[in-house]
């Protein structure tokens, strides 16, 4: 039954795109139609998951020549699947109404489409050059969509860096994968591999893989185009590139190394395990010395994705030195994670995009208040910024909860590296989600609490409701998955099996709902429980509050240790939230210079504080490669400059020096 | 007469072409440097004419008739006549020096004698001299071409360079015709267009001289 | 089961009384020290009833999470206090949330409480909550090292498991143990904001950081903000006592009267623990914002350490 | 008789039109001519004569034939248009128009002499007819720059005539001992049966000078100089053809050489000698695209890098990369010649060619602004056009067997596609900048080449593919 379901899919894909030329101008409809077809893809999905069938393929003689165009569905793809069209859904819900805040609909319409069909397809592909092919499409329709409003100058920069950073991980994934076709003489996945290759060899393919993944999913230090690409973007297209699209990177990584390579090396999962801990902490550092919005969610991409990385690393060590189930729960981690970022950071951006079409502000410090214009908003976004922060009862916490479960069985590493790699990773984590909390304290309150810091954050009012609706059910989401994690669990079932060989937590047909709580060795985490006391005890709370203290209260205005002050600029804000933790972490990692310029007392003026943010990995590592390019262009322009003799001069040396080879060489 | 004696006229002729190319990068006036020219299109005619006599090839007699009224007749004085009539001012600007040029020409010569030595096992000793000769004109040619400012001599660079390849079509035994043809066609073709050129250019600029055409430098 | 459940509600409301009369221990403890004669141990309380007779003035510019943060506080640091084996381990909802999830539990009300100090829009609640946020994330490795060595002790994050653990002794005197638990008592000092992170006595601009959070609060809220800081402190205290000095605790199976016996000594330590808190913050002044990394920094230091001495003892 | 049908008709075409004074009447013969040529070299396709002393359609010449006539017709198609105003605005003279498409056919004429002679001096010959003729072409306008640029042209061509021509002798030389003297010594045919046992030593010579020779015609990397300025000044239909199909005719002429080569075991491996100068034109192109102001001479260069890619891919040989380089080379021609069609209206239609002041083309003339766009992504290696699968076939077979090479090769793509897209950015988006005069322009045969290379991208027929690939087991 899932043969059909597959074909539907590539079918109805291929009609789907075949509507970008109704997509003139009428958004309503193509976003309805975007709506159907991730339905659809939801559908087959969870009905594949669910009904645990082995893989489904079907080949079309498309695509490459004599190889033709291979697609199938398995766990994995399914899996991955299931968080693209959910993604995709709600966001097309969204657009439906956001839609009408946006202008130039046709730059964006098209690419939507072929956006979302080629993340799909990218998944379903079964041989390299489809695979290539539709990654490919997939940065190419997303660049589009990045320049839809192509007249601010900065949308132009992050086009180019985005689409020259996307075609070199393009070419570090057709250099790995046609290194692994080489000698398996075929670009069909399901013969690619088999053959066994030498280590150095297979390094290589995993350095390449890591690249041109890396590269996709924002892993530091190729992060450099995500903060600028992502929030320039109409916000649920940011969403979609945020949420989903680094998903399908870590699909193309996990397919790789996990699948495509016979076997994998001790030191892969070091490396990854290193470049993940370091995204974690310096991907939200960096967001908190962001006041934009949107490309302060961006960077906390960064962060998530190193999170989802270091449950693979773990997931490949433990595999490495046998520990199977070990490696099942950490994979279960990472992949739990990656559904539970999917949700929440879509459900970010697109109360930033709320928030964006109400005010037209994304600095932060033009905002505040708006909690009590957009109430549902700034309810949705309070609980996507409790998820994202991992705290409890909500779904952030479960999967981090799940990958400090799978550090801890690091002690039966043999390996003394890992032994003491894994606990310090297990700290960075930490570390990470505890900024991460204040980054969202910052951003909830100086955006949604306060008073409003301008005219526009003043009048704001609440967007329209197929928006709201689109937060609202990923809210429920985040909720769900909190207090259920066992659905997602039992929906991970096979795939983890597929990946790590075993699955860590029993699956039966009871333990769908029972047992709610997920058990670790004897350590055991009951959101359903836990939310149930929680009532309990608020009930007893409120209950015993009322009858013990007076009801009566005032509004009075603020009272701030006796001398308030009635202008808002006088509230914290973002930056000076921040500043304490730029004081700590900025010197080494961002080269911070705090300067503050006073006014002389005799002729008073406003004061004046200049911070200087250097992004260190940009200017050491990406700056100098430009530089040189630039230089020797500039160089080596006189040739074209040249007279006639001269380039006689120059026809006449090759030749001279190509006989001479000919006469002194051979 | 015996074979010693083919082969050595032959290889005299040859040589001599190749002597007087060295002549011709060695000459700074315009006027010489034609007539120079013109002895070396001399020299390829008795080579065809030679060669054609030695192969029983009728049809490189042919070849000699052409070139002797194309490169020993029409094109200098075609030359000549547009040194006069563009006032073209007398003298050779060189980039390097004649001695250097010279020397330069030297280490060609061995180059392509090396090259052809070690090459052609298969071929008769004849030919082998013959080519060895020949390709070490067509690099003295593309020497002066490199070496020269004035478009003039290096229009006469290129002819010497022609003169070397026929020299080489001439030494290969049964070479078809269609090849002289057609190096006369494009040889010609290229004086007319040359000729065109350089009105045009007269038009539009005083002097017949590459620097001045190149003034814009392509990009703007 | 029953007995869990009875032990359970036991463990909740008396943890509930109980947390006052820390406060006052300590209160008293320093001014006897200070050869004063120091409020009575029951100030607290008479403090907390006149709280919540009085009217509640809010800030015009508060929103309802504002009035929502007080009981979203009070019930995580509840829970989670209630969560945390005082006298007997085996409570009915141990199985609920480990060590982890416990501290993740406090993390939820510091972040609502953050929020709300911003919610007004005052300068002192934004920089009351900005400096909460720096020290949270500072302690929060250093905490979740401490729970890596006990959990490489004890085998299991969760509480129950590792005191029973530690009961049966089989841990014995390892030096990591003590290196975690002094590390442990660093990050609560941080924690609960006692001096030297944090001076709880004084409203001076310079040194305020969890006072200036609930600057704008008054009435029943800023009680059940006091209540929740209260417990706080009881569940670092019998954290500390669960996990280092399990002795005396009725374990499986055990009759009434260990029960008891559990109860009493568990005072004991509370009582105990209290008394060296006091003594301690009159020993030593409260320190810079800026050296606080540092302080934070050590405790980091002497978990990682623990972690590494129990893996090197290990291998021994 | 279709092989003389497709000489014949070129033929017809010069004398007639060189008469015709009437422009329209000369533009509409132009495009018919051309139009017969392509039929009837679509014919051919269906029916061949055998290899004779002088002409041979194999499955190697006849992709080129096909291509060559096919674009050649949509050039000419184009150029009805984009002539007319440029006589509108008297950038040509009716003499000289008369002159243009006279040697427009012979250009044709001349490529397809080219492609289906089985004689090397012939095949010289034809290459020199189509070279000489362009050379006339793009000194067109007669403005110092349009002569300068057909100077240059002419003379580092004449010098790549001679050496080519002094290459042929030498393999004619080397056969001689092996087939006798006489034509049949010229013949691609018996050459290549005889390849093993030729004169080994003098083949490399001759390939040396063969590759210099051609290569020149190419745009190969130290030889390329004539080929910015030839596409800069000339009209742009000119710079169409000289991208799509003339470079492409000179490649062909160096791939037979290298086929003789590869079949003789001792003679040195033309492979390494390709790649590396292939590599280095990509390189060096892909560099030179930054400085670039004028925007037809930045395509000029990425038609050199183009060359050097397809350079490289035969340079690897096997079945898959020559297979790859095929297709290259077909895909650049259709996408480079509609890129070309493109910017001809866009510099008539803004009155430049400077990108300085060319902006956001896809706001003020969507088909040309978003062709423009297509093409240059196309050209740049994207899905779902057929550049993307030849890049793929000729950087995976290369990192299968080279790999170092192989990655220079992609950063050398990367670098220009950094190059290109920012002049597209410029160009194409943004907000549109100056005036802009009102053109007839005719978007068929630019639509129908990306319709094309579209199709190719995502579906090539079986039947297209058996042909390919036959021909690249061939050229070995």
């Amino acid at each position: 039954m899932n043969e059909y379901l597959l074909k539907g899919l590539l079918f109805i894909f291929i009609f789907y795109i075949s509507f970008v030329v109704l997509a003139k101008n009428n958004f309503r409809f193509i976003y309805w139609l975007s709506v159907c077809y991730s339905g659809f893809g939801l559908l087959c999905s969870l009905s594949f998951l669910l009904s645990g069938q082995s893989s489904q393929s079907i080949s079309f003689p498309l695509g490459l020549p004599t190889t033709g165009a291979h697609f199938k569905i398995d766990a994995l793809a399914s899996f991955f699947l299931l968080i693209v069209n959910l993604g995709s859904f709600v966001s097309s819900f969204y657009g439906i109404g956001y839609g009408s805040h946006t202008s130039e609909q046709s730059r964006t319409l098209p690419f939507y489409i072929i956006f979302l069909g080629s993340m799909n397809m990218v998944l379903l592909a079964a041989d390299a050059f489809s695979f290539l092919f539709f990654w490919e499409l997939m940065s190419l329709s997303s660049w589009a969509l990045v320049m839809s409003s192509h007249q601010h100058k900065e949308t132009a920069e992050a086009g180019f860096i985005y689409i020259l950073m996307a075609s070199l991980g393009t070419f570090a994934l057709l250099f790995a994968l046609s290194l692994i076709a080489a000698p398996s003489k075929s670009y069909c996945f399901d013969q690619m591999g088999k053959v066994s290759m030498d280590g150095k060899l297979a390094s290589l393919i995993f350095l390449l893989a890591l690249l041109g993944a890396g590269s996709k999913a924002g892993l530091i230090p190729l992060h450099v185009w995500l903060p600028k690409a992502h929030p320039a973007a109409p916000s649920h297209v940011s969403a979609l590139m945020s949420g989903v699209m680094t998903k399908v990177a870590v699909y193309g990584f996990i397919r790789i190394v996990f699948e495509l390579l016979p076997s994998q090396e001790k030191w892969w999962s070091i490396l990854i395990l290193i470049i993940a801990g370091i995204s974690t902490v310096v991907g939200v550092l960096y967001a908190l010395m962001q006041h934009d919005i949107k490309r302060l969610l961006a960077y906390h991409t960064i962060e998530n994705i190193g999170i989802v990385f270091i449950g693979i690393g773990l997931s490949m060590a433990f595999k490495i030195y046998g520990m199977t189930a070990a490696s099942a729960l950490a994979m279960t981690a990472a992949l739990f994670h990656a559904l539970n970022h999917s949700i929440f950071k879509n459900l970010l951006f697109l109360g930033s995009g709320a928030i964006q079409s109400a005010t037209d502000q994304r600095d932060m410090e033009k905002l505040g208040g708006l909690i009590l214009n957009m109430p549902h908003t700034a309810f949705t976004f309070l609980i996507g910024s409790v998820a994202i922060s991992a705290l409890p009862p909500l779904n952030g916490f479960v999967s981090e909860w799940l990958l400090m479960q799978s550090i801890l069985q690091s002690p039966q590493l043999p390996s003394w590296g890992m032994k003491f790699l894994v606990p310090s990773v297990g700290a960075f984590l930490a570390l990470s989600a505890a900024l991460a909390a204040s980054c969202f304290i910052k951003v909830y309150g100086i955006t949604f609490l306060g008073r409003p810091r301008s005219m526009q954050s003043t009048v704001a009012s609440e967007t329209d409701r197929w928006s709201v609706l689109a937060m609202y059910a990923l809210a429920f989401l985040c909720i769900i998955f909190g207090i259920f994690p066992r659905l997602v669990i039992h929906l991970l079932g096979p795939v983890v099996r597929a990946i790590a060989a075993t699955h860590y937590f029993p699956l039966s047909a009871k333990s769908f709902f029972m047992p709610l709580s997920l058990v670790v060795d004897q350590n055991a985490y009951n959101g359903f429980v836990l939310v149930l006391l929680l009532g309990i005890f608020l009930f007893f709370i409120l209950i015993s509050v009322k009858w013990l203290s007076s009801n009566q209260f005032r509004r009075t205005p603020i009272w701030d240790c006796g001398y308030p002050e009635k202008s808002p600029d006088c509230q914290y804000t973002a930056n000076s939230f921040a500043q304490p933790i730029r004081k700590v972490f900025g010197p080494f990692l961002f080269a911070t210079k705090e300067k503050v310029v006073c006014s002389e007392p005799w002729y008073p003026k406003a004061a004046k504080m200049i911070v200087k943010l250097h992004d260190q990995i940009w200017e050491y590592l990406y700056k100098p490669v430009a530089m040189a390019i630039d230089r020797i262009s500039e160089k080596i322009n006189f040739l074209q400059f040249l007279t006639v003799r001269r380039y006689l001069v120059l026809v006449f040396l090759t030749l001279v020096s190509l006989l001479g080879c000919l006469a002194f060489l051979l | 007469m015996n074979h010693n004696l083919y082969f050595d006229i032959t290889h005299m002729l040859a040589g001599s072409m190749l002597l007087v190319s060295f002549v011709l990068l060695y000459q700074d006036r315009m006027f010489s440097l034609l007539n120079v020219y013109t002895v070396h299109a001399l020299v390829l005619v008795a080579a065809a004419a030679w060669q054609g006599f030695v192969q029983q090839a009728p049809h490189l007699y042919a070849t000699a008739v052409i070139a002797l009224v194309f490169k020993a007749i029409a094109i200098p004085l075609t030359l000549r006549w547009l040194i006069v009539k563009l006032a073209i001012h007398r003298e050779i600007e060189k980039v390097v020096g004649s001695g250097i040029s010279v020397i330069a020409g030297f280490f060609l010569t061995a180059l392509s004698i090396t090259v052809m030595m070690k090459a052609s096992g298969g071929t008769d000793p004849m030919t082998r001299e013959d080519l060895s000769f020949a390709l070490a004109v067509v690099l003295i040619g593309l020497l002066m071409m490199a070496g020269r400012r004035n478009a003039i001599s290096q229009v006469v660079g290129f002819m010497s360079m022609e003169n070397g390849l026929i020299l080489a079509a001439v030494g290969a035994k049964g070479m078809p015709l269609v090849v002289e043809i057609s190096v006369a066609f494009s040889v010609l073709v290229a004086l007319i267009v040359i000729g065109i050129f350089l009105f045009r250019i007269r038009e539009r600029f005083d002097v017949v001289d590459i620097r001045g055409l190149e003034k814009s430098g392509g990009e703007r | 089961m029953i007995k869990n459940l009875v032990f359970q509600c036991f463990d909740a409301f008396f943890l509930l009384a109980l947390s006052p009369l820390v406060i006052g221990i300590i209160r008293k403890t320093k001014a006897r020290f200070l050869l004063k004669q120091g409020p009575s141990l029951l100030q607290p309380y008479y403090d907390l009833m006149k709280l919540f007779r009085k009217e509640v003035t809010l800030p015009d510019s508060a929103s309802w999470l504002f009035k929502a943060t007080p009981y979203v506080v009070f019930t995580f640091s509840w829970l989670a206090a209630s969560l945390v084996p005082t006298f007997s381990t085996n409570l009915l909802f141990s199985k609920t949330a480990d060590l982890i999830a416990i501290v993740a539990l406090l993390g939820t009300a510091r972040f609502f409480l953050s929020l709300a100090a911003l919610d007004a829009g005052t300068s002192f609640g934004g920089l009351g909550s900005s400096r909460e946020s720096l020290i949270a994330s500072l302690a929060e490795p250093a905490m979740i090292m401490i729970i890596f060595t006990i959990a490489l002790v004890a085998k299991s994050t969760d509480l129950s498991a590792i005191s029973t653990f530690m009961i049966s002794g089989q841990a014995g005197l390892r030096v990591s143990l003590w290196l975690a638990l002094a590390s442990l008592v660093l990050v609560a000092i941080a924690e609960n904001g006692r001096i030297p992170v944090d001076n709880p006595a004084t409203h001076l601009e310079l040194t305020m950081i969890h006072e200036a959070m609930i600057l704008e609060y008054s009435g029943k809220y800023l009680a059940l903000l006091e209540v929740a800081s209260q417990l706080k402190i009881v569940l670092y205290l019998s954290l500390v006592a669960a996990v280092f000095f399990p002795f005396g605790m009725s374990t499986m199976g055990s009759g009434i009267s260990s029960f008891f016996i559990g109860l009493f000594t568990y005072i004991a330590k509370i009582g105990l623990g209290a008394s060296m808190l006091g003594f301690f913050e009159i020993l030593v002044a409260k320190m810079r914002l800026f050296k606080i990394p540092n302080f934070l920094g050590a405790a980091f230091m002497l978990a990682l350490l623990a972690t590494v001495l129990l893996f090197v003892s290990r291998s021994l | 008789m279709y092989l003389k049908a497709i000489l014949l008709f070129p033929l017809i075409g010069i004398l007639l039109l060189s008469l015709i004074r009437s422009y329209r009447i000369s533009s509409f013969l132009n495009t018919l001519f051309s139009f017969l040529s392509f039929a009837s070299s679509l014919l051919l396709l269906v029916k061949r004569e055998s290899a004779g002393l002088f002409f041979v359609v194999d499955e190697l010449n006849i992709v080129f034939i096909l291509l060559t006539n096919f674009v050649g017709f949509t050039t000419a198609l184009f150029s009805q248009h984009y002539i007319a105003h440029e006589i509108k605005t008297g950038h040509i003279s009716a003499v000289s128009l008369r002159f243009y498409h006279g040697m427009y056919q012979s250009l044709l004429f001349g490529m397809n002499l080219a492609l289906c002679s089985n004689n090397i001096g012939l095949m010289w010959v034809a290459i020199e007819i189509a070279t000489l003729s362009t050379v006339l072409m793009v000194g067109i306008y007669r403005t110092a720059e349009a002569l300068e640029a057909s100077w240059k042209y002419f003379i580092l061509g004449g010098v790549g005539i001679a050496l080519a021509l002094f290459g042929t002798f030498l393999f004619y030389i080397s056969a001689r001992p092996a087939i006798g003297e006489g034509l049949s010594a010229m013949a691609w045919t018996n050459l290549l049966s005889h390849a093993s046992n030729l004169d080994t030593s003098l083949l490399n010579i001759a390939f040396v000078f063969i590759l210099l020779g051609y290569g020149t015609k190419a745009g190969l990397f130290p030889l390329h100089a004539w080929l910015p300025d030839a596409h800069a000044e000339g009209p742009t239909p000119i710079s169409a053809v000289l991208s799509g199909l003339l470079l492409n005719v000179a490649l062909y002429a160096i791939l037979r050489f290298k086929m003789l080569l590869a079949a003789n075991p001792h003679a040195l491996q033309a492979g390494p000698l390709l790649m590396s100068m292939g590599l280095a034109s990509v390189l060096f192109a892909a560099l030179m695209l930054y400085k670039r102001r004028d925007i037809k001479r930045l395509f000029a260069y990425s038609s050199i890098e183009h060359m050097g890619i397809i350079a490289f891919a035969f340079g690897i040989g096997g079945a898959l990369a020559n297979f790859a380089g095929l297709l290259h080379m077909s895909m650049h021609s259709l996408t480079k010649s509609a890129i070309f069609f493109a910017i001809g209206y866009i510099s008539q239609i803004k009155r430049t060619q400077k990108i300085a002041d060319l902006s956001g083309l896809t706001a003020s003339h969507p088909v040309l602004g978003w062709g423009l766009v297509f093409g240059v992504l196309a050209i740049a290696g994207l899905p779902p056009m057929g550049v993307f699968m030849s890049e793929f076939l000729v950087l995976s077979s290369a990192f299968a067997k080279a790999p170092l090479l192989a990655a220079l090769l992609a950063c050398g793509l990367i670098i220009a596609f950094g190059a290109l897209l920012l002049k597209l950015v410029q160009v194409a988006f943004g907000e549109p900048k100056g005036t802009s005069t009102v053109v007839p322009s005719l978007y068929l045969p630019m639509l129908s080449h990306f319709l094309l290379i579209l199709i190719a991208g995502i579906y090539i027929p079986p039947h297209v593919v058996e042909w390919f690939k036959h021909t690249s087991l061939l050229l070995k």
